[in-house]
């Protein structure tokens, strides 16, 4: 048995107000200690409000920032999660999530997928991260960090996982829409979400922590919905949707190790294989290789071997 | 495809929302636009029809219809009925209310009883529509003025379907600080206002731009508000190419029809394009949030 | 810093434009505007000020003069002299005008003699800031009614400087089809208006709103044209910091105060917002240019 | 002597509108025909219009495209270069560039560097290309496309060049801005344009052929100033700003060889240390090597050998 309680911070940042929205992680870092937490996760942008267009730059910090060390010292004996806009030193922006734990910023993450689609706008004002890491933690396990868009593709919490995570932590700032879609929340994005989170936690066989902020910047309502899932793909405890506040999860981290024991699938994995054939897309579209899945017919491609295929030349 | 009959109106199935979470989230939006902008109340033209009576129902939810203004804008040949309808409204909710008649306004520039007005002689013959933005335009500055004399934001009422078809005046009807239900279909709208309790009678009249008596929208536009709708959702929401909503059932000719209205009507849905000259230029290269720190109204 | 000082007003060096290429830019704009809605005539505003008398000129130089209907719209306090100037740009052009006194619609809200309009009693005490804005939502609303009787878009005539700070009407003055100088300031709109040959009268008076006799932008604002334009090019197009430009001159307070100006005009630049509820909304995922093939008037 | 006349299709293209640029393109393709030309360029995107938004979608075209086809048709005994929006297999939409060549569709550059940023958005809309290659062309001499933005990257001139191309073409949609700028065009932009041409063609040693196009979409005025620059960075010849119109450009092609002997800047690059440095960079920005230019006091970094500074190790 080795328990943890985790707090979801779901609240609803003042858009561009990063003075009101440290002083009330603060706060809330604080609350979430009296309450026993040991881990406490806040959303994407929690420090700035998530559709500050040209306002990024005015609320960015570099990682050397008082406040940003401030916000650190109230973490002895707690791990937290935060989300800011960094600057680095040639002057990128980047949406970050950083693990506060102990007083001290030990981890960075900057977002890598940065959607610029339909809705988002993101690589207008943002840079892309150029790392996905997981990094040991004081809770004993390994903690992976991706922000929002960063698990609407398969490889972020594969490789968090291949990489030591034993908890993927998502923070959001996921705008509600679809209201039309048929399903068990009334929202569509919402059910993809839950969806994907399910599925990330029993492929990986680790606990999936994500933390959806609330509150509405400009035409957007961002959901909440925050929620904690274990490594089997159950729910361990879910936050409302629409609704601020700090809510809690209690689990037991003893279950990634059942888990993983039962269900080897991170065991199975295939590392090799799959950098292998990730090497040889990149040189099929870079133009360096005949292209193995016959874009033309693509019947073949799918069904022969790679090597008899890339005998007969492909579509050259 | 089924549809989803209720009793009042035709609910095409795959418009049906839940209406709970609609609920939360515009609650939540006008909270936040009165917040973010330094307000606490809220004023909107009631015209009798089932878009502003939602919108009065809406606003009243989310902050109390004590903070709430409605404003009855009728012009003298206006449908008693509509006035009726709307003061049913204003007395259900227990929100506050002014009658401002508009007619002298109107009838100052296009005459009246054969006396020309400031437009000119011209003017006396003009046409119902012209008339009728001319209406829109002055309800509009009526709704604003009485926005600093209420100290509240201007809540739009416009639906989806009739600001993607261009059945709307631009800087009249679609004039407003923000707008709660400008991305429901007018069928999502008769859904959402069953759910809050709009007075039935507003829910199954025949909406009615009511530029001449007995005029209807849908007799005006050729098809009904179902139909119309449902063809909407399935080019725009769900990206269907004309033939692909041609083999969905619908006829040709009225989808070709509707893509030249909603195309004819983007310049009603954008800020009014400016000459690109400086290195900085607001709404192209400076872009920011509409409300940020120190926007507010202090 | 030096001043590039001209006969006829105070042009600061970083700010002077090219006004050969400006002219060039903003005639291939207005009549490319035209073309894409398939319009071939313009109409604005004309107060007898320096901005719409500008655009008076810019619109006769690209499409001529005689596709330009200039509307005059008095209200019965308004300068005579302002009047005069317009009617001088008219004749200088030999463009088409036309004369509507708006005072009839404006008192019939307000009232006039004591005698309440349809705005109520209350509304006769009305300040001159309300009379004001409901002063330009009228003039838009009779502008959009000429626009039809003339078959022409309805140009717009306000500058950078005054979009900036607010000091605009929303849904009034800046209502239009497209603006040829809202990304020019003050400062700019000069230099081009001494370079396209507007009368030095309209130069060389100072810029007022009218609201009452004698007032002045820059007695009402506090500061000049030349020192506001200055501060907002630094601050905005070139991006200088508070500290940065303070650094450079200009007084903090000044600063602080225009920087909040900017931050609470950001929703006129705007189109309103609608809670975001279905899969594709207009302004948000749903993302056409304002004129595409079908969407011109045919 | 080698000479080539060269046609800048200065075109304001109808926004959204395909099948008016494809007649318009057709028929200036037989006007320049007449006129002697050997090389029709025409601007990014004249087939579509630049401003498109969710219309790419719409004006998209695969390169099988019959529409294509019939254009390639008309270049018997022609060079030219034309712009449209590429759709690939896979649904990506691409601003291409296509060299036609012979009534073929000889070669095609998806447009690299998508500029997302103030007035740009154009990641929103649009994949990046992989891409960048040098083609042999009808013309006897080595052509490399670029498009708008790829030109606004130092490597793309230069791989283009190395790769064998003795014409760089940029085809663009500049717009016009920054009015205020004090130079000799009255035009920010168009200035910064001309400056990096002339760099381009001197320390390329090539001709650089740059077709812009004008005419207005929404508040944009595209400046047109088509311009061909010859291998030694001196103008042969422009079009006028803002104007349409079909401009031609006499040159030597003989002009390349005689600066490559001259001034032979090509002879004396280094991709080997380059390709080194550039892999050091990824490197480092992916956290696998210390960061040689020591961000924190970058005085050192900039001024010691590497190979003094990576056994010091950097800030670690």
């Amino acid at each position: 048995m080795q328990p943890l309680r985790i707090a979801l911070a779901q609240l609803a940042p003042r858009l561009g107000d990063l003075e009101a929205n440290l002083a009330r992680h603060g706060a809330l870092l604080g609350e979430a200690r009296a309450g026993g937490a040991g881990l406490v996760v806040f959303p994407e942008l929690g420090l700035t409000g998530y559709l500050l267009q040209d306002l990024a730059a005015e609320v960015s910090m570099r990682l050397d920032d008082p406040r940003l060390a401030s916000l650190a010292a109230e973490t002895a004996v707690l791990s937290a999660v935060v989300s800011f806009v960094e600057e680095s030193a040639d002057h990128r922006l980047f949406i970050a999530a950083a693990l506060l734990e102990d007083g001290e910023l030990r981890h960075v993450h900057r977002k890598v997928h940065l959607p610029t689609y339909g809705l988002f706008d993101e690589r207008r004002f943002f840079a892309p991260g150029d790392m996905l890491r997981a990094v040991p933690s004081r809770l004993g396990v390994g903690v992976g960090l991706a922000v929002c868009e960063d698990f609407w593709h398969l490889s972020t919490p594969q490789l968090l996982a291949l990489d030591g995570a034993q908890i993927l932590v998502n923070v959001s700032s996921s705008p509600g829409r679809d209201l039309a879609a048929t399903n068990e929340v009334g929202l569509g994005t919402a059910a993809s979400w839950r969806t994907l989170m399910r599925t990330y936690a029993q492929l990986t066989t680790s606990f999936v922590v994500f933390c959806n902020r609330v509150g509405v910047d400009e035409s957007f309502s961002f959901w909440g919905g925050s929620e904690v899932i274990g490594p089997t793909g159950a729910l361990v405890a879910g936050a409302p949707l629409f609704e601020e506040g700090l809510f809690y999860a209690d689990v037991d981290l003893a279950d990634v190790r059942r888990e993983r024991i039962t269900l080897p699938l991170l065991r199975d994995e295939r590392p090799e294989l799959v950098a292998r054939e990730w090497r040889r897309l990149i040189a099929e579209r870079a133009g360096l290789a005949a292209d193995a899945t016959a874009e033309a017919g693509a019947v073949d491609g799918f069904d022969v071997a790679a090597d008899v295929q890339r005998a007969g030349g492909g579509r050259g | 495809m089924t549809d989803h009959t209720l009793a009042m109106f035709v609910l095409p199935e795959e418009l049906a929302i839940d209406t709970g979470v609609a609920r939360k989230v515009v609650a939540a939006f006008i909270r936040g636009q009165l917040r973010q902008a330094g307000f606490e109340r809220a004023v909107l033209g009631l015209s009798g029809g089932i878009d502003s009576g939602l919108v009065a129902y809406l606003v009243a939810e989310a902050i109390g219809a004590e903070r709430l203004l409605c404003v009855l804008m009728p012009y003298r040949t206006s449908s008693p009925a509509s006035r009726a309808d709307a003061e049913e409204v204003v007395r259900r909710l227990g929100c506050a209310s002014e009658l401002v008649d508009i007619s002298p306004m109107v009838d100052g520039y296009f005459g009246a009883d054969g006396v020309a007005g400031a437009g000119g002689p011209e003017a006396l013959e003009a046409p119902a529509l012209r008339r009728g933005n001319l209406m829109a335009r002055i309800r509009m500055a009526v709704l604003y003025d009485r926005s600093v004399t209420w100290r509240g934001l201007v809540v739009g009422t416009g639906n989806k379907t009739e600001s993607l078809i261009g059945y709307t005046t631009l800087f009249g009807d679609s004039a407003c600080a923000f707008n709660p239900i400008g991305d429901l279909y007018k069928s999502q709208v008769r859904q959402l206002a069953v759910a809050i309790g709009v007075p039935e009678a507003i829910i199954r009249k025949a909406p009615s731009a009511d530029l001449w008596p007995g005029q209807t929208d849908e007799s005006e536009a050729g098809f009904s508000y179902p139909e119309l709708d449902r063809l909407l959702f399935w080019r725009i929401d769900k990206r269907r190419s004309i033939d692909e909503v041609v083999a969905k059932g619908f006829d040709r000719a009225m989808v070709e029809r509707v893509d030249r209205m909603v195309a004819g009507a983007e310049f009603k849905r954008q800020v009014p394009p400016i000459a690109k000259l400086g290195p900085r230029t607001a709404g192209v290269d400076y872009l920011y949030p509409r409300r940020r720190p120190g926007s507010a109204r202090s």
